[in-house]
């Protein structure tokens, strides 16, 4: 169980872990109760990736998003109140409500947006990436990517410009096992995401997605890389999505055996827990902390989104161009 | 007749092609859904269920799951109607046109007049548009204007249930690409459809409301704000004629000028972008070819010049809706020439 | 001042800017060229030789050939841009936006509505436009009028080496995506340019020539034309207003419709495609807002709604040219209201 | 030697070989004359791949080229006279004097278009794989693709589709060392194409693309599992390209030792010559014959491009719809 995390911040990490399953569970039942509109994308199940990976990250770092994005936000530090205020199209949200949870974004955090274009994040993040090398700032672009995304060729053509150009760059793989409701075991005709990413030119490494340790080492490995100048990397994480492609998503692609499965026996949380307990890293009473912690705010934080303004229609014709 | 929802009619449609004509084929992003999973086939029809028992119809071979690769999905479609095929592809959200529009505008479109005729390309795109489910920036947008622009291509936009099974006939059938545009709040409309085939060309725009005061032209969900604007108006003794042009290329202009040329007056409603869009299209037509018959300025109403927003209240002022309808007459009403 | 081609003007800006900030980069498929040969360095500049000479000065960490990957070219210059370089991506030909253009609409143009103002994207995306060199159907296009639909996006389609070389400056130091479009055509085109840095502001028109019965817009190679058809109309005492509106988004409408108040006549030259284009775009605006003042029809010359085809005798007939200019100016002096 | 050929078959390959080199020297010449418009991409060096593999197919297969398309052409059996008026830009050329060098196409022989954008092809032959497949056929789909184009986004999702469906689909990549000016060993991160498609999920042989044994070998092996329902392959064919990128490119990315090497030492007709009279497969006086033959056919055909006539502006507007 090699980490190179010390004792603050595994407590950061599993707070971030937890913080992010309560914010989804919440919008989960916000949104079937009416309060939410739109298309939202829960991360539940996937916390041990995020967080695993931004917990090497810094303001410096950038990472690009998906439409599942809520756990990258999470991991990257954004503000819990402002996600919730922007997931429930408030003005103080954190796109002042325009966004919504498939646009999500605070680049102060260099969180580079949740991206509704499924392929989209990759050239933005290898962007980063080549910003932070010109302009000598020490960060690494990070772009998230589903097994479903794996194939678009906008990811393709990321991965190869990365490698030509040995751009401090790490592609994050998380395998859920789907896309919408088509499994990766057919959509990804090689059948190994990390195989191919490595046939483009770069060190891959793949992970249980479920165990935050594993994650973490991988990402150790790869920003090592990445920050001394080596050129990218990349890391498939093996995934589990504990609700639908999107709220209320009747799910008739996948059997209840197999999320319950999942739920029960992968669950990222309660591996993490007994993996510090067993090992005496960290206590019971300072997961629980966390664990009670981690609802206030998310529960705060929809208290606060429930009451919070509107834009107004004054606010339609705002942010186009740099000059209204 | 019976009474179905614009998306039964679809899968009407698809379906009758699908029994007449064992060249047409179904691709897309779980155009069936559940392939490589644990749960069962035909599990989704589509994210709008549009294709829904399809699959059990007729099968994988003609039911096509395929990985999220739009570029391959236009083009594979596109490679396979040249070749014997008549694809029927989905593009999910037309917003998606943006990682395969070359394989749409520059391939598809082109073959026939790139090969001197020898082409023919019988693809049909089948694809969603419009704003109005709080889906924000890229899953609301009513990109038609972008396809209206290219030569080569037919657009069809229906706004009913029963424009929607006739047109989509007619596009299966036709010999050349179309982009066809579901607008996705029109899925649960219904209507009344003949239970057997029936063809709507393309090209011929449906007269929906006659009134000798102005002319309204107005497509898709806009089709059913004009009415109420019409309402509102009748009940004020303006009477409107409602051009629904159904396709937007060809585009009927006869029609609408025709209606112009009564009327005097014409007001556009369009979801798309304002700039270089098919209202100033139409208005760029009547004022070149029935400049002299116009009492009045032209009206475009449209959304404005910005992204769709996600928050409802910002949506919500973002669509165009029959108020602003009401006012653009009003406006053309007041302004003699 | 001294006399350079366009070619040489947009040089001129490039390295001003890349000279006064840093930040500014290059990016693209061979401008610099010969990476991976067994050549010269600065083997190329671009397909065209317009950014010949760069790479010597600023080395390939600021000039950088890439792969033949457009999606990850324009989304890695919109990443950069995002995050605190200011790129110029060039698109070899607008024709190839269709492999890119969702890294252009969807993401560049979009980041600051949907992230609430708190993102910019100062990014150039430098292509080349226009037919003539018999390059066909797939590398003649002018699809301006598709990123002109986009908001967000802001889109400058120079005439001449002055204009070149204020708007490419201006198009770097915006805060915004801009889509610079160079008309291949022009490149040898000769014009008087300051040695020093300056500006145009996008978003004003130039008015090439003053006359008062009929107002034609035109740009880019257009404008060449109109000058030849105002001087064969002068001939027969017609007087004509030339406005270059040098960018389409924004675009200066406000000057084009004070030029129409005084001439009553407009006449608008677009070598884009004539279904929803920029000449109806334009038509739309002045039927809307202009309509009282006009004394005729609004005539539109732009090509046929065809492919661009290779054959020079058809590729010639495609073209908008003097004669058509002024076949539709006689035609707005005949029609009176 | 393996070659599945005999003997006339092995005179019409030489004699396609001879054909292609013949029309590309010629229309060189009448370019750099100012007789062809346009811009024009010679295929001379790379005879022996378009032929290869076309060699196995029949009108039934369907090939997609690239902007250097006129080997292509050529190997699938194109008239090269009407070819040639296309080029020229005449009514009775192979597409009415609309598509010229870069949309060349004849679809009765399987040619589905030369195609001006990078990439463009793979997408529609797996296209016409698949039409192939459900109208049992029996054919197959070919995609020529460039070394530049194989980073192009729309080969690789095309390479994940054809092995997700299981197409009947060939991808022939021709590294001819270059994309335009920049050399593939910059260009291919992985600086190895054959092993990247292969990572995709599907068999693989690279052969010297000069040499026409070779690559008919492999392409045999490829288009029998094809056939037989294995589903899609692909060639790495090294090749050489004498010419600059365009007809008149300076070509100073690349030194011109480096092109008289290549046309001394890696002639794929100075090969094939010597190989099949040093095996006395064939004769001299065959190989002159073909020599003589092509030469007269290119030169005829250039004649009759001269002579034609141009399309007349009524053509400018039909061929777009169906309808006009
Ligand atoms: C270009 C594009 N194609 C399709 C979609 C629709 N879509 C949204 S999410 C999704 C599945 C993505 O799967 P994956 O990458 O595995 O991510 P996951 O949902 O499993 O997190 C699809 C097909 C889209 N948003 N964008
Ligand atoms: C999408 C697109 N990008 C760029 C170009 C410009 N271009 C034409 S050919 C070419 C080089 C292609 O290289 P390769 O695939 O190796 O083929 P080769 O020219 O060597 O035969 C480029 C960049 C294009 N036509 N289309
Ligand atoms: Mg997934
Ligand atoms: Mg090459």
């Amino acid at each position: 169980m090699g980490t190179p995390l010390n004792h603050d911040e595994l407590i950061t990490a599993y707070g971030q872990m937890r913080t992010i399953r309560a914010f989804e569970e919440s919008v989960n039942e916000e949104f079937l109760d009416g309060n939410i509109p739109g298309f939202v994308h829960l991360y539940a199940g996937q916390e041990a990736i995020a967080v695993g990976v931004c917990a090497h990250l810094s303001d410096e770092d950038k990472i690009g998003s998906t439409h599942r994005g809520h756990g990258h936000c999470i991991a990257k530090g954004c503000d819990v109140r402002a996600m919730m205020l922007e997931i429930f199209g408030k003005k103080d949200g954190l796109c002042g409500g325009k966004g919504g949870s498939m646009h999500i974004a605070d680049l102060d955090r260099g969180m580079l947006g949740a991206n509704a274009i499924v392929g989209g994040a990759p050239p933005l993040a290898i962007g980063a990436a080549l910003a932070a090398k010109n302009l000598g700032t020490g960060g690494i672009g990070v772009a998230f990517i589903g097994d479903g995304a794996s194939n678009q060729g906008t990811t393709f053509e990321a991965l190869n410009m990365a490698v030509a150009l040995k751009l401090p760059a790490i592609f994050v793989f998380e395998n859920n096992g789907y896309g919408e409701g088509t499994g990766h075991d057919f959509a990804v005709g090689s059948g190994d995401i990390g195989a191919l990413a490595g046939a483009f030119g770069m060190p891959v490494t793949c992970v249980d997605g479920t165990d935050f340790f594993a994650v973490c080492e991988a990402m150790a490995d790869a920003v090592d890389r990445a920050r001394s100048g080596d050129g990218p990397g990349a890391i498939e994480a093996k995934a589990t999505r504990f609700y639908g492609h999107y709220v209320g998503d009747p799910e008739r692609y996948r059997s209840s055996i197999e999320v319950s499965e999942l739920r029960e026996h992968h669950d990222c949380l309660k591996i993490f827990r007994s993996r510090v307990l067993e090992s005496g890293l960290l206590t019971e009473n300072e997961l629980d902390d966390q664990d009670r912690e981690a609802v206030a705010e998310v529960d705060a934080a929809v208290l606060a989104a429930k009451a919070a303004s509107d834009p107004t229609s004054s606010d339609l014709i705002t942010d186009v161009y740099a000059g209204y | 007749m019976t009474t179905v929802s614009m998306r039964d009619a679809l899968n009407q449609a698809m379906r009758e092609e699908m029994r007449r004509d064992e060249r047409v084929v179904l691709i897309g992003e779980d155009v069936s859904g559940g392939l490589g999973g644990t749960g069962e086939d035909d599990a989704m029809g589509g994210v709008f269920g549009v294709s829904q028992g399809l699959v059990s119809e007729f099968g994988r071979e003609r039911v096509i799951d395929t990985p999220i690769t739009e570029s391959a999905i236009m083009g594979m479609a596109a490679g396979a109607a040249m070749t014997g095929l008549r694809p029927i592809a989905e593009l999910m959200f037309i917003d998606f046109m943006g990682v395969c529009f070359d394989q749409i505008f520059n391939q598809a479109a082109k073959f026939r007049y790139m090969f001197g005729g020898k082409a023919a390309t019988p693809l049909v795109v089948r694809t969603t548009i419009g704003a109005g489910f709080r889906t924000a920036a890229q899953h609301s947008q009513s990109l038609y204007a972008l396809f209206a622009h290219i030569p080569g291509l037919k657009v069809v936009i229906p706004s009913n249930p029963y424009d929607a099974k006739g047109l989509l006939i007619d596009a299966i059938r036709d010999d050349d690409p179309v982009i066809f545009c579901e607008h996705k709040v029109l899925y649960d409309t219904m209507g009344d459809v003949p239970e057997e085939s029936y063809r709507i060309p393309m090209g011929e725009a449906n007269i929906v409301r006659s009134g000798t005061d102005v002319t309204i032209v107005a497509l898709a969900r806009m089709v059913g704000f004009a009415l109420e604007a019409a309402e509102l108006l009748a009940a004020k003794g303006v009477e409107s004629t409602i051009i629904d042009p159904r396709t937007i290329s060809p585009l009927d202009m006869e029609t609408i000028i025709e209606s112009v040329e009564e009327t005097g007056r014409l007001v556009v409603v369009d979801e798309g972008y304002p700039r270089c869009g098919l209202a100033s299209d139409i208005a760029g037509e009547v004022a070149e070819h029935a400049f002299g018959v116009l009492k009045a300025p032209i009206k475009r109403v449209t959304p404005p010049h910005t992204p769709v927003p996600f928050s409802p209240t910002l949506e919500d002022a973002y669509i165009p809706d029959a108020c602003r309808i009401v006012d653009a007459v009003q406006a053309t009403l007041k302004q003699e020439r």
